[in-house]
């Protein structure tokens, strides 16, 4: 497979690691009342599409920069990367 | 024996004579030939036996498609099983053997099995050798095994070496027939960046084998000439003896390149290179096989395909026979009857199933109308065919024609279909193409030669163009629309006798008919269940007969009866090949450590750690084992001092302004407030509240700080920082680098440790106790200005520091440490001797932290923090994981001190049954503490904490041994910790 | 004062090896200081270099030479190494004190090693093992990238026509050098 | 009709006209008491043991394609019980026990091998871990034996003892374990439910679930509705994309693992190797096939196909561990979907929906596992209560906190 790395260009997917869902960039709120429920969702519970899957992926033989790449399941066809920081920001996370 | 068989014209060298053997016997051949068209010139029928009834089999085809022609290639360690003779170029010197047989080709003892052939129909095995239950394995299984298989393997270490390799370009073409090479020249000419490839040794496709034309000039001249030009392209790279087997996601293409399998010797050099070609576009012009048509004993040597008893004829100079009939469903099998009288060869006979007109004239030959052939006379070289009325024609070669199918089987590898086209019957490319694949020429069902012309071309012209490039102005060369006509024909039904699809593999019509009968119907059941399609040529020529017969039976359309598809690889490839370079010694890097000379030279015996060599111990004159190294070192440690290289330690720089946040959020245990000049043990959770790394973090400056990993985890834990600060908390300025490789780093242990080091770390620095207490840590020089860290920490639970110098200064400090220490009798010491340490320390390491145990069950419980937000936590709460009965980290000793502790042993109280249901944990690690002078452990047991000084069993029955032991702390040296705070 | 002193020896120190035209050799004095941009402080970490270097911060994948003869080299949307020749181990002292605390440097020097490889068959020998398209217009002089070469992870800079600077672990620099040798035996 | 030497004797004397088919091909019927999604190895074992065990005849199997197309066809085909944790260990070995005798059982012969299993380590911690593991096989009434590098010498001279990267410490040997011909198993079992009455429908896609007030009172199909008191859902590999229909999300990822065979040779090896320090597994299959593989893709895939960089992965293990198979051909790699569960192991359990069962989650160890689950989901379905050897395997083990993590990689499928 070939990642078009948004800042880097195409690369073999070799040179990344694979995480699973981008979801897992939504970690829950540990102060929640229902948070044993959340995380257990948050660490378990996946959607696993048969089709269009937004996942993780880790550039380490590279620029070290984690991506969110839409790919199909089924085709494998790859629609879309972004990086994964910006991805996380447009979601609300922060520190 | 003479070349019997050969004959005029060919691209041979008849200047030069290769010697070759075959079974020892010796014969000659020319450059250019193949070890099949060699055999064929010198008359050899007889090639091989097939896999179940060991029938007698001769060549059948002329490429990479054949099921019968496989032998045993060269000797000793370059063995090479299961060759296709026709596709082996000839060298001098080559020896090949027959395989498959016991006793000699000619007398194959396994041939009985033929006479067996009607209990051993489709799938007769799974309805026997049942009973008694035992003798499958002992009897049945063995035979079947033996009798089985083809070729042998050497049982000797491949001698050759192999290379892989990444190619770039715009335009992948696969196959340099017409089509492929209208393809590149058209691509190549508007300056795409072409890489053409092909299987065979000599580019041109059927161009070599024809006697057709293109732009006025016979079709091997033309392919010369565009060779040529494609050669003085800079854009362009010929790939020669170079198979596209395999079409991989998002362009990707797995190539081989057979290097040096056409000479005597691969002269130290690659044999072969696998190639992963990145394309952004893919012509695909494989061309097309031919295949067959069944009728009874049509597997005898000197049944062949028609165009490939064309090629040999044309390319090769050789005739596969003095007299040779065609039998045909086709326009085309009649070139082969034209083609092989003009070189004087004479063929009686013209059989075709079709109630036809002459396709073209052929001079001496019958044409036989509306005929087929119902059996074979020639046990082990064909005598005679009989045909449907019954009469008998002498001859030496039948020259069968079946039609033709497009090589579609890249455009598979994606799970791409093939759909079915009436006019050619045959299977053509579906329209699921692997992205960025347009197939063109025979491949694409185009099967005249100039529509496979034009079809490269304006293919081509549509894939660049798509990239950006000017398409070529159209300079089609002229050629022949040749007849191509074919009527779906696949078996003479009025044959009684067996008729073969799968060659190989021994299907043959009645095992199709058979397998219907029991219900076996989807193609991939005819396929498992017969056998059909999976031997070495994967069903090239077999499975699409075998596919129409199935449809006959069920009365269905070929399409709706299915398609078979294809799997990687096109061809088959050696495991040396995808090896590469990564074997032996060289499977994988080795990283050393800054002070590896220094061991090596002062007696270590090194131990793989991951991908680091360490040394595991330094052997001493008089040692007699390991052990005796260990206790010394051990012993001279805790008494004085030791000196251990601890540099695979994974180290990662930290910084920013909210890098003490960060790491507060990653450790279960608090660092928000660690002190600047103090360092803080970690411990990290996953966030299922697993235990998973450990180490020191030391704060060198507001905004630095220095974080240990385990060795095995140096790199995923930074994965994970860097998800944790990507994702997670994206807004953090905190920056994360590797320094592992950049700090030779040495613990320095012992009551003399302190005084060691005041001799190496320069003066401005003050060691004592109050100004460095335990856990301070600080950037210092050593011998004379050398910056250096150190860190006063502690493993083996001994005064102790670890000192750090950028690694070029590592293997000197580790002389410097010796010398320095001589006057305290300074120790070096190993991973062993560490181990010990840490045995007798009760500190947890890679037993104790493997991924199944939690902070609760290690005893560390308590620093998982419920105050804050980390990694972990919440799930580290779930009620099933913090049981009062959970197992616990303690300490073991045996009851009996002169017994050695079994790592692995499982804990039975005493009384019970050794029986999974009274399982009390197990032993994670022991060793021999020479300080205390026994066996000490430490082990996980369910409420170990609270059963301090009872006394269980650890049994472990696959060493049939068990022993008492007795539960006791897991820190068996200085349990109040005065040294290492000395 | 300690009687004792410490000699440097870095592992790939000394290699000179040619193969039919093609040159391996291992610079001398190589440093290496890695430089991580502040978040949400880039353009003074930028305009801190440029004042520094001479050169602008290069765009990621690319390097660019300082009138000093640094090479910049950005890897990352918020790190770049600095790198030049500089024989004591205070390499990341000396740029942390020209960049006047806009960035975060660490030392680089020992983490890596180095090796330059030139010649007319410099690229063939590359093809063997690295996964980049390494096509003059592909990968022109000053590009550079991360990547894996027979399972090291590898920094590669095209640093002229037929010439490239190669950079890896130095922990496992035997084997680094091992793999790019086999390169140049199995195409000489 | 019943197989025998003779049965074959007489039909080949009589030109092999009179076999019949080994199961029927019958329409579906609108209601039955059990429907069964998924005629792969574990619905069908499931479907025969209902019918043996519990006396169960009114069963449907439903297959979308051909039975026997999941994952039971394309596997490497091993046996073995040399687990560790006593969530799956006692299981496994009631596995194993069930293949002993399975061919007797169904009048089919599946060519159970137990050409013996050997687990290569290459570490001291390595060698800890597995006797560990060899010692819970013990206590499970299993069978296992440390081999030193010696004993594997003598026994296997072809491995790499002398330049070996991570050289070969000894080994972990199950003699019990083995290979099995893997469409065999679906195809006896199909014979043998069929013969009891059994429905096997192949053709049929379940398109959607009869959910009615929290009960599943029955599935569509695109042959229909069929009604049924119970739906077992039994479709690894498609666990999710089926369990969806019923809204259900699930602890698993699908991901692709390749399987690879080389070209026929001669017996070279004795029984399966797998390699401690790197992805290789291998046998040889009776045709003389080398059937070997290694770790999966990594990423989520229902693709049925995998990449290169996993191709050569496996390939150089193999070739790390014994360099002389560098001449023998691969010849054909496919691929097949996993259910990579959450801490490698599988589950057998009811769920949320009254009337809704799931047995999935086998990640790449389904195959040999599957007598134990047929047997296992067979008595939960006919008792509705989990066989005393799959207790744990709950769908709510996560949220209580109770893993049956035998590699210790936590919520990371494709680390399983």
């Amino acid at each position: 497979m070939i990642i078009n790395h948004p800042l880097l260009g195409p690369r073999d997917a070799a040179e990344f690691v694979y995480l699973g869902d981008a979801a897992l960039i939504e970690r829950p709120d540990w102060q929640a009342s229902d948070a044993a429920e959340a995380f257990h969702e948050y660490g378990y519970l996946r959607d696993n599409p048969a089709g269009k899957h937004a996942e993780l992926w880790y550039h380490e033989q590279g620029d070290r920069s984690w991506l969110v790449v839409t790919r199909d399941t089924v085709t494998h066809e790859i629609t879309s990367v972004e990086m994964a920081r910006d991805v996380a920001r447009a979601r609300g996370r922060s520190k | 024996m003479s070349q019997v068989n050969r004959i005029s014209g060919g691209q041979i060298d008849r200047s030069q004579e290769f010697k070759f053997t075959f079974n020892g016997k010796e014969m000659r051949g020319h450059p250019g030939d193949t070890l099949a068209s060699a055999l064929l010139a010198n008359a050899q029928r007889l090639v091989g036996r097939s896999f179940k009834y060991h029938r007698p089999r001769g060549i059948f085809t002329a490429g990479s498609e054949e099921p019968n022609a496989l032998v045993e290639l060269r000797s000793g360690a370059h063995l090479e099983p299961n060759t296709r003779a026709t596709v082996t170029e000839l060298f001098d010197g080559l020896h090949a053997k027959s395989q498959n047989h016991r006793g000699s080709l000619d007398y194959d003892l396994m041939a009985v099995t033929d006479l067996l052939s009607p209990f051993l129909s489709a799938g007769f095995y799974y309805k026997t050798f049942m009973w008694p239950r035992a003798f499958w394995e002992k009897l049945y299984e063995p035979i079947i095994r033996k009798s089985a298989g083809l070729g042998s393997l050497s049982m000797r270490e491949d001698p050759d070496i192999y290379d892989k390799g990444y190619l770039h370009c715009d335009l992948l073409v696969i196959g340099a027939g017409p089509t492929g090479l209208m393809a590149a020249l058209t691509a190549g000419r508007a300056g795409a960046r072409v890489i053409l490839a092909d299987e065979d040794f000599t580019l041109g496709g059927r161009l070599n084998s024809e006697t057709l034309e293109v732009g006025g000039m016979p079709g091997a001249g033309w392919a010369k000439e565009a060779l040529v030009e494609l050669a003085a392209m800079d854009n362009v790279r010929l790939m020669s003896r170079t198979t596209v087997y395999g079409a991989y996601d998002h362009g990707v293409y797995g190539a081989l390149e057979r290097c040096t399998d056409h000479l005597a010797s691969s002269g130290g050099k690659p044999r072969q290179i696998l190639w992963r070609v990145t394309s952004k576009r893919a012509v695909l012009a494989a061309g097309a096989t031919e295949r067959p048509i069944a009728f009874g004993n049509n597997d005898r040597p000197g049944v062949m395909l028609a165009g490939s008893v064309r090629s040999y004829a044309n390319r090769y100079g050789v005739t596969p026979g003095q007299k040779v009939a065609v039998f045909t469903n086709n326009d085309d099998g009649w070139r082969t009857a034209a083609d092989l009288v003009a070189k004087g060869v004479h063929v009686p006979a013209i059989i075709d199933v079709r109630d036809a007109p002459a396709v073209c004239d052929v001079p001496g030959a019958r044409h036989i109308r509306k005929a087929g052939v119902v059996d074979t006379v020639g046990r082990k070289g064909l005598k005679s065919i009989t045909l449907t009325d019954g009469q008998m024609i002498p001859l030496d070669c039948l020259a069968v024609s079946g039609g033709w199918n497009p090589n579609v089987h890249l455009t598979c590898h994606q799970r791409g279909r093939p759909e079915w086209r009436d006019e050619i019957s045959a299977f053509v490319p579906g329209r699921d193409l692997p992205p960025g694949m347009a197939v063109a020429g025979a491949a694409n069902g185009a099967m005249t030669l100039a529509a496979a012309l034009a079809e490269g071309q304006t293919v081509a012209n549509a894939q660049i163009e798509a990239l950006g490039y000017k398409p070529g102005k159209a300079d089609l060369p002229r050629a022949e629309d040749e007849p191509r006509d074919c009527v779906p024909y696949w078996h003479v039904r009025e044959s009684t006798k067996r008729g073969w699809l799968d060659l190989q593999n021994d299907v043959t019509v009645k095992d199709v008919k058979q397998s219907h009968r029991e219900g076996f119907r989807s193609v991939e059941h005819l396929k498992r269940y017969t056998t059909l399609g999976m031997a070495t040529d994967q069903g090239k020529t077999a499975n699409i007969p075998a596919l129409a017969i199935m449809a006959e039976c069920t009365g269905k359309t070929i399409p709706e009866t299915g398609t078979t598809i294809f799997r990687p690889p096109y061809t088959p490839v050696p495991i040396g090949a995808l090896g590469g370079r990564s074997r032996g010694r060289d499977f994988r890097p080795y990283r050393l450590t800054p002070s590896h000379n220094w061991a090596k030279e002062n007696g270590a015996t090194f131990v793989e750690v991951g991908n680091w060599l360490r040394a595991q111990w330094f052997a001493r004159p008089g040692e007699k084992g390991w052990r005796d190294s260990v206790d010394r070192e051990v012993l001279a440690t805790r008494k004085s001092v030791g000196i251990c290289d601890v540099t695979t330690l994974g180290k990662i720089d930290v910084q920013g302004r909210d890098a003490a946040a960060f790491l507060n959020k990653v450790y279960a245990n608090g660092f928000a407030k660690l002190a600047v000049g103090r360092v803080r043990y970690g411990l990290m959770l996953r966030e299922d509240g697993i235990a998973y790394d450990d180490g020191t973090t030391a704060r060198m400056s507001e905004n630095h700080f220095v974080m240990t990993t385990t060795t095995a985890n140096a790199v995923l834990v930074f994965r994970r920082l860097e998800f944790a600060r990507q994702c997670l908390w994206p807004d953090m300025d905190v920056h994360l680098i590797s320094t592992t490789d950049g700090w030779a780093q040495f613990a320095v242990a012992g009551p003399n440790a302190r005084n060691l080091l005041r001799k190496v770390v320069d003066e401005a620095h003050d060691l004592s106790n109050e100004a460095f207490p335990f856990m301070a840590c600080g950037e210092v020089t050593v011998c004379n200005g050398t910056p250096a860290r150190l860190f006063r920490i502690s493993f083996s639970g001994e005064l102790a520091y670890e000192v750090a110098v950028p690694a070029r200064y590592g293997n000197a400090m580790m002389d410097v440490l010796i010398e320095a220490g001589r006057e305290f009798d300074a120790c070096p010491y190993g991973t062993e001797a560490l181990g010990v340490m840490r045995i007798e320390k009760g500190h947890a390491a890679g037993n104790e932290l493997n991924g199944q145990t939690t902070a609760h069950n290690l005893g560390m419980g308590r620093m998982v923090s419920q105050t804050k937000e980390c990694i972990g936590n919440v799930l580290s709460q779930r009620p099933e994981m913090l049981l009062e009965d959970a197992v616990k980290l303690v300490g073991l000793r045996p009851v009996d001190r002169d017994r050695g502790l079994i790592a692995g042993s499982h804990f039975i109280n005493k009384g019970d049954a050794a029986t999974m249901d009274n399982d009390q944990g197990w032993m994670s690690s022991v060793a021999y503490s020479p300080s205390l002078g026994h066996s000490v452990g430490l082990g996980f047991i369910k409420r170990g904490d609270a059963r301090m000084g009872e006394i269980l069993r650890a049994v472990s029955p696959v060493h049939g041994t068990e022993m008492e032991v007795e539960i006791v702390s897991a820190h068996f040296i200085d349990p109040e910790g005065e040294r290492l705070r000395a | 004062m300690p009687e004792y002193s410490l000699t440097p020896a870095a592992p790939l120190a000394g290699t000179d090896i040619t193969i039919v035209d093609t040159h391996l050799a291992a610079p001398v004095d190589l440093a290496i200081v890695s430089v991580a941009l502040p978040l949400g402080a880039e353009k003074a970490a930028q305009k801190a270099i440029k004042t520094a270097y001479g050169v602008a911060l290069p765009e990621v994948g690319k390097s660019s030479l300082a009138m000093d003869g640094a090479r910049i080299v950005r890897l990352g949307s918020d790190l770049a190494f600095v790198i030049f020749t500089h024989p004591t181990p205070d390499a990341e002292p000396a740029v942390a004190a020209r960049l006047k605390g806009a960035v975060y440097t660490t030392d680089q020097t020992d983490v890596w090693t180095a090796l330059d490889l030139s010649g007319p068959n410099a690229r063939a020998a590359l093809e063997r093992i690295c996964p980049i398209d390494l096509h003059p217009d592909a990968f022109v002089i000053g590009d550079a990238a991360r990547t894996m070469m027979e399972h090291l992870g590898t920094l590669i800079i095209r640093t002229g026509d037929d010439s490239y600077r190669l950079m890896s672990g130095s922990s496992s620099a035997g084997s680094f050098l091992h793999a790019i040798e086999t390169s140049l035996s199995n195409i000489a | 009709m019943r197989y025998s030497a003779l049965k074959i004797l007489r039909e080949g004397l009589t030109g092999n006209k009179g076999w019949k088919p080994v199961w029927r091909e019958p329409d579906p019927k609108p209601e039955y008491d059990i429907v069964i999604i998924g005629g792969g190895g574990h619905g069908l074992a499931t479907a025969y043991y209902l019918a043996r065990e519990f006396g169960m005849r009114n069963i449907a199997v439903l297959e979308k394609g051909w039975i026997g197309s999941g994952n039971i066809g394309r596997n490497t085909t091993i046996i073995r019980s040399n687990y560790m944790l006593p969530g799956n260990e006692p299981f496994y070995e009631m596995s194993l026990k069930l293949w002993e005798g399975l061919e007797q059982d169904f009048n089919y012969n599946a060519m159970v091998s137990q050409r013996s299993i050997l687990n290569l380590f290459h570490s001291d911690a390595q060698r800890d871990a597995f006797v560990r593991r060899a010692n819970a096989m013990f206590l499970a009434g299993a069978d296992a034996e440390l081999a030193t590098t010696d004993q594997l010498r003598a026994e296997l001279p072809f491995l790499d003892y002398e330049n070996a990267r991570f050289p070969i410490k000894g080994g972990l040997f199950q003699r019990r374990g083995g290979t099995v011909r893997h469409d065999a198993v679906a195809w006896g079992y199909a014979r043998g439910a069929d013969a009891r009455g059994v429905d096997i429908i192949q053709n049929c896609e379940v398109t959607g679930f009869d959910i009615e007030n929290g009960k599943c009172r029955g599935v569509q199909t695109s042959r229909g509705a069929i009604r049924a008191r119970k739906v077992a859902v039994c479709v690894a590999g498609s666990s999710g994309r089926v369990m969806a229909q019923a809204g259900m999300r699930l602890p698993i990822e699908s991901h692709v693992l390749q399987a690879f065979v080389t070209e026929g040779l001669k017996p070279v090896l004795p029984g399966v190797i797998t390699f401690g320090a790197g992805h290789f597994y291998v046998s040889q299959s009776d045709k003389g096939g080398l059937v070997f593989g290694g770790d999966i893709d990594g990423y989520n895939s229902y693709a049925q196909r995998g990449n290169l960089p996993v191709v050569e992965d496996v390939a150089e293990g193999g070739m790390a561990i014994m360099p002389m198979i560098g001449r023998a051909r691969l010849l054909r790699s496919w691929g097949g979907i996993m259910d990579m569960s959450m801490d490698g192991s599988p589950f057998i359990d009811k769920t949320d929906i009254d009337g809704l069962y799931f047995n999935g989650g086998w990640c790449y160890g389904g195959f040999k596992a599957t007598p134990a689950s047929g047997m296992c989901y067979a008595h939960l379905l006919a008792r509705d209560t989990p066989h005393p050897v799959a207790t744990q395997m709950r769908l709510d083990r996560f949220k209580r906190g109770n893993l049956i993590d035998e590699k210790g990689q936590g919520n990371q499928p494709n680390l399983h």
